[in-house]
């Protein structure tokens, strides 16, 4: 960031470079912003809406401008650019092992977390479906998962139905292709079942 | 066959006749009629005539039971319930969440760890619908169609348990008297008969305090701390 | 951050304050990877232990030195030092409009921030009485501020009596005796009112 260069003197081209030197920083903040409270890969339509720009060119200048700003830094955080031009604000796994310690709080609890577990292994599904098998309270666990945007919620017809979202893969590590991550989720499931077995 | 249709059962005459006859029935203000005198009188004649007839008694029965829908049904139009008063006291202003990044703790071994569950819990849930076939052959034409008044009952049925998983949000407990506060004497009693019916169908379950008389009522899979005793 | 003038000699007194600058980064960044993934404010023994030391004053001084990287940087993230010695990361306010939709969590809307900030305000109070003043959709409300941590629910005699938790405390970085926090709440609430009165 330019802002400890940036001199005091009031000519008019100093402070004119002054100007936009300041509003790249800001909008490099807002990148940064949207980077750190989404704790997820953002890719360029989403950054160029915290920018209220269409220009993609534009945005993905101020990502790669971000990138070197936190790579000179060299502290304990990372940008990277993922495929597909996503962007992702992280720890660096250095440092994963020395404070894992204080990661204890789960994303959901256990009720929202099965009815997740379920819509991600049966998706497509019917809300119809998911509260038939898990009861009326799952309501309030489809409104909570939407808002995590952990699943979303189509209309088709007279039903609506749930499927988990890009979200939900990146932070499962699992494939953004829904039928490769249900092949994934029922290997996982199926190793995870027979190391079950042979644990008791 | 001329001298059968002279000769036709007392049933068929005032005032049990009203029993007997779908369009009057349809016509009739169900408080006028006073069930319990009718089938009383209904099978002292019978009992004096000598003649038993099973499926007059039948025909009697359910005449009897749709002069009770209607008499509920009339009971069941709700009126929505007014707004709840408000108390007064300082407002505060609603305090902002400081935007914080958080790494979570669950993983995807969490996740199927759940699912596991929740499948076994799905081989429970039967979705094919039991077919019920009745014992009885079916009704005569005489009898007029229940169906109609059961939708109402229904419909009625299903926004009183809308509203009651509005109000426990999803699953829990409410006392009826919390839920039926500010209602008038008569809408209480119209949600109370809507519980019975929700009760009877597994919706709900009703439960009373023996000292307080208070009544209970629970929706959704609840684990009751105490274990207190649950009937439909 | 003193990577960038760390000089190529290897002449042995350069050498070594390379190396203990080196240290002192790398002990910064493990200070910012704890407030980064804990999202909450870490009190100095909880740093101490991700420094492996038991000098108070050397995390003491390290946080400081933190709080000057992030502030000489001037990007949209502070740490920031809270009573009883507590540090926390997070994202500077004026970011929050621009970013707020990509917050991963049921954030919480206006409805249940004000119905939070009654119970904060009024507690240890009767769930009966938050629903006379609020209304009857609190209780939407209130098992949504449950599910996060921010209140919790006791059952005394008939009624239910709320309070807010000591996560609430810390995500507010108010003190964790309820008097304080009270008095500090009625501070908030006064700026605010302010705020309100010069915008409009």
């Amino acid at each position: 960031m330019q802002k400890a260069e940036k001199p005091a003197l009031n000519l008019s081209t100093e402070s004119i470079k002054g100007q936009a030197a300041e509003k790249m920083e800001h909008d490099l903040a807002l990148l940064e912003a949207a980077l750190y409270v989404a704790g997820r890969p953002l890719n360029l339509n989403e950054l160029c809406s915290v920018l209220k720009t269409r220009s993609k060119n534009k945005v993905r200048k101020f990502a790669k401008e971000l990138i070197k700003a936190y790579t000179s830094r060299n502290t304990a955080l990372e940008i990277l650019e993922l495929k597909d031009e996503r962007y992702v604000l992280q720890l660096k796994a250095d440092f994963t092992p020395y404070v894992r310690k204080f990661v204890n709080r789960p994303l959901l609890s256990t009720g929202p977390l099965k009815t997740l577990s379920y819509i991600a292994y049966r998706q497509p599904v019917s809300q119809k479906r998911v509260v038939e098998v898990r009861g009326h309270h799952v309501y309030t666990h489809i409104r909570m998962l939407k808002e995590m945007g952990l699943i979303s919620a189509e209309r088709s017809g007279r039903s609506t139905i749930l499927r988990t979202t890009e979200y939900f893969a990146d932070y499962f590590g699992l494939s953004h292709d829904v039928a490769v991550m249900k092949k994934e989720l029922k290997h996982v499931f199926e190793d995870y079942s027979k190391q079950e077995k042979s644990q008791f | 066959m001329a001298a059968e249709t002279v000769k036709k059962p007392f049933y068929l005459c005032p005032p049990w006749n009203i029993l007997f006859d779908f369009h009057k029935l349809e016509r009739l203000t169900p408080w006028h009629v006073n069930i319990a005198y009718l089938l009383t009188s209904f099978l002292e004649e019978m009992e004096k005539s000598g003649q038993i007839d099973f499926r007059a008694s039948g025909v009697a029965l359910d005449s009897s039971a749709l002069i009770y829908l209607m008499k509920s049904k009339l009971l069941l139009k709700l009126e929505e319930p007014p707004p709840p008063k408000v108390a007064q006291d300082f407002l505060p202003p609603p305090l902002f969440l400081p935007l914080r990044h958080e790494l979570t703790s669950t993983t995807i071994r969490h996740l199927l760890e759940v699912l596991d569950d929740v499948l076994k819990s799905e081989g429970l849930v039967h979705f094919e619908k039991v077919v019920e076939e009745s014992v009885l052959p079916a009704p005569s034409e005489i009898l007029p169609q229940l169906d109609l008044y059961l939708m109402e009952i229904e419909v009625q049925m299903e926004k009183l348990y809308a509203a009651l998983v509005e109000r426990v949000k999803g699953a829990g407990i409410i006392e009826f008297s919390t839920f039926t506060k500010g209602l008038s004497r008569l809408e209480a009693i119209r949600n109370f008969i809507l519980l019975l019916f929700l009760a009877q169908n597994g919706k709900v379950n009703l439960w009373q305090d023996e000292e307080t008389e208070e009544i209970y009522i629970t929706i959704g899979d609840l684990k009751l701390a105490e274990g207190g005793e649950t009937s439909a």
